[in-house]
């Protein structure tokens, strides 16, 4: 069975997702424990799998048995084999963690949601593992198609936001798909190991670079980079609950990861980086939306638009870090790509914990909530001190590498930006903490005060959505304490050795 | 919001226009993107699973791991209109609308008022009134039949023509569509009910996913056809042209299913009892 | 292969879009994205892409209109401006 | 006169393409009503398919199905330059499958914010939700 762990990934969860959306319409209680088991048997084959990688550093499998140019084949390094881990992580520990949710908000609808649910998870996964261009575009048409229906059934702005979303997302992904063409016509096949052999001789033709622009731009929207960013927030701010877990965190470091990939094992470093002369522009504009992502952050009222607008700018730190194209501003990004994407995941857990309990998404609704639920909280502050970058926790090890390459890189811009969007994230939290921590809570806003601090009866969160909560914050801990490992190990081993 | 349209658009489309010129002429048999990978297709699929007509060979064989997931996005667009769309409880209408098939004539039954029984001389109406046609009733009765069998035959003959799984699903779900627009949607439902689309829909894909998980457990790479020789009794080559046909039936099927699914959700914007 | 046919095929289609995007009724620009897939589709067929052709004339042309009539008929027919 | 006429047919296909996309581009960032903008959307993924299926195309070639696939011809030598480049084709299947798929969503999801808005104009929904 060990070959078949690349397909075990994606197939598994394929045929799970038809089996729950089939239970769904026979016996609504299996669909539950088909969903887990199939994430779960996706997540145990990606650790073995990451496993394998760190020991013969790449993978390969052919489906339907045809070699490299002619069928489409999966290739596994250690780059795609880290990412891999996260994303079936985040989707396994989402799942458990939203189970309530899920039964509170469609109880007629379950089976499709969790079938919808899986595909997300399996696009998402498909498009990290693959190695054929065009596969990578269908793969991530499911993501994107199950993603917006994910997002579009909740409150009323919620469709529209969903739709601003669908017809921004498709002229992405077109544009993605138009990229591939422009690679096709030039070199003649679709896959990335063999386009990137061809490139050395290719790098002066104009096809070429405007595959490059184009594909760079069509991800740039689907990543939501500066100032491509316009339907984020909304779409992700009225999102349901359960689906904002696992969209949030995996949809824009997916693709951030493609850019990635595209850019070192498609086009090739020598081109990505010396050949066309677009880095320094993409970090200025990263440094940008770092800055304007963090101000807009600070504008915020609602809770979950803030996070939202962090979001913004975390994806400027990891392109502006990839783009700085030293091994120290590339490692840091892969490296944020996994702390980012638990961190974004543990905040989006306490928002969902937090809008069940105070019915109210306003910052200034949080007040007493330390006295109300001290264990939630006590994750959250971890999951806040990872975001902006307090040393045990993982987030500090990305940001220091971050600006160790702007160092390197000799671009103080972007390691003032960086110090700047820590500042202001401690300032956010800091806002939240204090409204959470020193003022009393109060059922019903504006009167009760006096009653005093001891009337408040301790109601925690119920334990299926704390206990996943607290594998999270935990994990950004564990995560940050091996991170030097995680450095040494695998994400060497991803960057080409002719990075320095 | 115009100009800045039609300033993005303008400079788009300027810089698509001017790198044009670097690409091969238009029909020129020797670009590189005719001479590198296309040749081997055309000259092994024959050899390597006897299907002549090389888009499907390549289609299914060659590149069928993209099919399935292409087969799954109909699929996730189903279950996406399904989930966005479909209301269960639906309010009662005030009144409903009744045609007496003799006379032509047409009765609104008001709520509370008796309903005749559903027979051949009374039949329920949309109430968005359609007027009655005979001539579109009847031709659409007659031809319905002959599209089905064309699409049978679209699907079984894509191996030797144009066509294949996709297209014959497509005709398959389009006859049924087409009998939801000349007659009413009730009619359709009444042959091919919801949760019959959404089994068969499921069973299309897990056909494909299903040969293809065979495969890997019998031992050879996932979707790897061959495997089915022992199986069916034939040698590899026949071996992979039968898969070919056997994962297109199952394309067809979850097609279908899909596109009636999809119809009956958006006609009816989810309520499905009544529509177009 | 013509050229001539090509040419004039590739006109219609670009008025065709242009149409599809401008008129006001939405049912008629519905119908003219169902003009547009099927002019599509000829083109396709007559450059030699005949199994795109054939999905594009049941798809493009067929259920594609037929479902965006659909959600015009659930919708409203007029656009403003 | 040759000359000019040659070079606008090498290419005819692939301007065509541009301005194709433009439309659909432009309806999607323009258009206020969605209905038109999910049109122009399906106008701009088939004009990415035009360009594909233009790649494809040998002169002299004919559609990529083999002759005399059986029997005894059935081994002859297949010159590749006599069929038309299979691949692409292939590709663009998938990729009008994918643009039904978004259409269909896309159109539902237009539905639900008809039904709770009564319109579907960008803008007045927009100062519908700033009232709010």
């Amino acid at each position: 069975m060990s070959q078949h762990y690349p397909a075990l990934i994606i197939v598994v969860p394929l045929l799970a997702a038809l089996a729950a959306a089939a239970a769904g319409w026979i016996n609504k209680r299996y669909c539950f424990p088909i969903a887990v088991a199939s994430l779960a048997a996706s997540f145990v084959s990606s650790v073995f799998l990451l496993g394998r990688v760190i020991r013969v550093k790449e993978v390969i499998y052919e489906m339907a048995g045809w070699t490299a140019p002619i069928g489409i084949v999966y290739r596994v390094d250690a780059l795609n084999g880290l990412v891999i881990v996260v994303v079936t992580a985040v989707a396994l520990v989402n799942l458990i963690y939203s189970k309530s949710a899920i039964e509170e908000d469609f109880p007629d609808k379950m089976g499709t949601y969790y079938a919808l649910y899986i595909l997300f998870a399996t696009g998402l996964a498909g498009m990290v593992v693959t190695g054929d261009a065009f596969n990578l575009y269908v793969l991530m048409e499911i993501a994107s198609l199950t993603g917006y229906s994910l997002m579009g059934l909740r409150r009323d702005r919620a469709t529209v936001s969903a739709l601003n979303y669908l017809i921004v997302g498709t002229i992405g992904a077109t544009f993605y798909l138009l990229g591939v063409g422009y690679i096709y016509i030039a070199t003649g096949t679709l896959n990335m190991a063999e386009i990137a052999s061809f490139m050395s001789q290719m790098s002066d033709s104009g096809s070429i670079r405007m595959a490059f622009v184009i594909c760079l731009a069509g991800l740039f929207i689907k990543m939501a980079f500066f100032p491509l960013h316009g339907w984020l927030p909304n779409a992700y701010t009225y999102t349901p609950t359960a689906s904002i877990g696992l969209i949030a965190p995996l949809t824009t470091k997916v693709t951030v990861y493609i850019m990635i990939r595209m850019a070192l094992s498609v086009f090739t470093p020598e081109f990505s980086f010396k050949t066309i002369e677009l880095s320094g522009a993409i970090v200025w504009l990263a440094i940008i939306g770092i800055v304007a992502g963090s101000c807009m952050a600070l504008a915020q009222k609602n809770f979950k638009k803030m996070f939202t607008y962090i979001i913004v700018a975390e994806v400027g730190y990891m392109v502006g870090g990839f783009w700085l194209g030293n091994r120290a501003g590339i490692s840091g990004s892969v490296l944020h790509i996994a702390n980012d994407a638990l961190m974004t995941l543990a905040l989006f857990m306490a928002a969902g914990i937090f809008a069940r309990k105070i019915k109210g998404e306003e910052i200034s609704d949080m007040q007493g909530l330390f006295r109300k639920m001290p264990w939630t909280m006590a994750a959250f502050v971890l999951g806040g001190l990872s975001i902006i970058g307090v040393p045990p926790t993982c987030g500090f090890f990305s940001k220091w590498y971050l600006i160790s390459g702007g160092i390197e890189a000799g671009n103080y811009y972007f390691v003032g930006a960086l110090l700047f969007s820590s500042l202001i994230n401690a300032v956010l939290f800091f806002r939240i903490f204090e409204v959470a921590y020193f003022e009393p809570f109060s059922e019903s806003h504006g009167h009760d005060h006096s009653h005093g601090h001891e009337a408040v009866a301790v109601e925690e969160a119920p334990l299926g959505m704390l206990i996943p909560f607290y594998v999270v914050a935990i994990s950004l801990v564990i995560l940050g304490i091996f991170s030097g490992d995680l450095i040494t190990k695998i994400i060497y081993f991803a960057i080409p050795a002719g990075i320095v | 919001m115009k100009k800045l349209g039609l300033l993005t658009v303008v400079v788009c489309g300027v810089l698509l226009l001017l790198k044009t010129a670097e690409f091969a002429d238009w029909g020129d048999p020797n670009s590189p993107a005719s001479r590198h990978l296309s040749p081997y297709f055309l000259e092994n699929s024959i050899k390597d699973s006897a299907v002549p007509n090389v888009v499907t060979a390549v289609l299914a064989d060659y590149r069928g791991f993209d099919t399935m997931f292409e087969t799954t996005v109909i699929l996730a667009a189903g279950l996406a209109c399904f989930f966005i769309l479909r209301v269960r409880k639906t309010e009662k209408p005030k009144s409903t609308y009744y045609r007496h098939v003799p006379t032509a004539t047409t009765l609104r039954i008001i709520e509370g008022a008796v309903l005749p029984e559903q027979s051949k001389v009374f039949k329920r109406i949309d109430s968005v009134w359609v007027p009655f046609d005979l001539i579109l009733a009847t031709t659409c009765k007659a031809i319905i039949p002959f599209i089905q069998i064309f699409a049978l035959y679209v699907i079984a003959h894509g191996h030797h023509s144009p066509g294949g799984g996709f297209q014959g699903g497509v005709v398959l779900g389009a006859s049924i569509i087409l009998m939801a627009i000349s007659r009413n949607l009730g009619a359709a439902i009444a042959h091919l009910k919801e949760k019959t689309t959404v089994l068969m829909a499921m069973i299309g894909v897990f056909i494909y996913a299903g040969t293809g998980a065979f495969a890997a457990l019998a031992g050879k790479n996932f979707l790897d056809y061959s495997t089915l020789a022992t199986v069916l009794g034939v040698d590899e080559i026949m071996a992979r042209s039968h898969g070919i046909l056997i994962v297109e039936t199952g394309v067809a099927i979850a097609v279908m299913a899909v596109m009636v699914w999809i119809y009956y959700n958006l006609s009816s914007a989810g309520k499905q009892d009544e529509g177009l | 292969m013509n050229w001539q046919i090509d040419l004039i095929t590739l006109l219609l289609v670009i008025i065709c879009g242009i149409g599809a995007i401008s008129v006001k009724d939405l049912l008629g620009a519905s119908i003219l994205l169902g003009a547009y897939s099927f002019l599509m589709c000829v083109l396709w067929a007559v450059m030699g892409a005949v199994d795109v052709a054939f999905t594009e004339a049941t798809v493009g042309a067929g259920v594609s209109t037929v479902i965006c009539v659909a959600a015009v008929f659930q919708t409203t027919r007029r656009a403003k401006n | 006169m040759g000359e000019i006429l040659d070079f606008i047919i090498a290419k005819s296909n692939y301007w065509s393409y541009v301005v194709l996309m433009m439309i659909g581009l432009y309806a999607m960032i323009s258009r206020q009503n969605y209905v038109r903008k999910i049109i122009g959307m399906s106008i701009f993924q088939t004009a990415v398919i035009l360009f594909y299926v233009s790649t494809a195309v040998k002169e002299k070639a004919v559609i990529p199905i083999i002759a005399h696939g059986h029997g005894e011809e059935a081994n002859a030598a297949i010159e590749a330059s006599q069929y038309i480049n299979p691949l692409p084709h292939v590709l663009m299947l998938t990729a009008i499958v994918v643009g039904v798929a978004t259409l269909g969503v896309a159109l539902s999801l237009a539905i639900r914010v008809y039904q709770k808005y009564g319109t579907l104009e960008e803008n007045e929904i927009n100062d519908m939700i700033r009232e709010q």
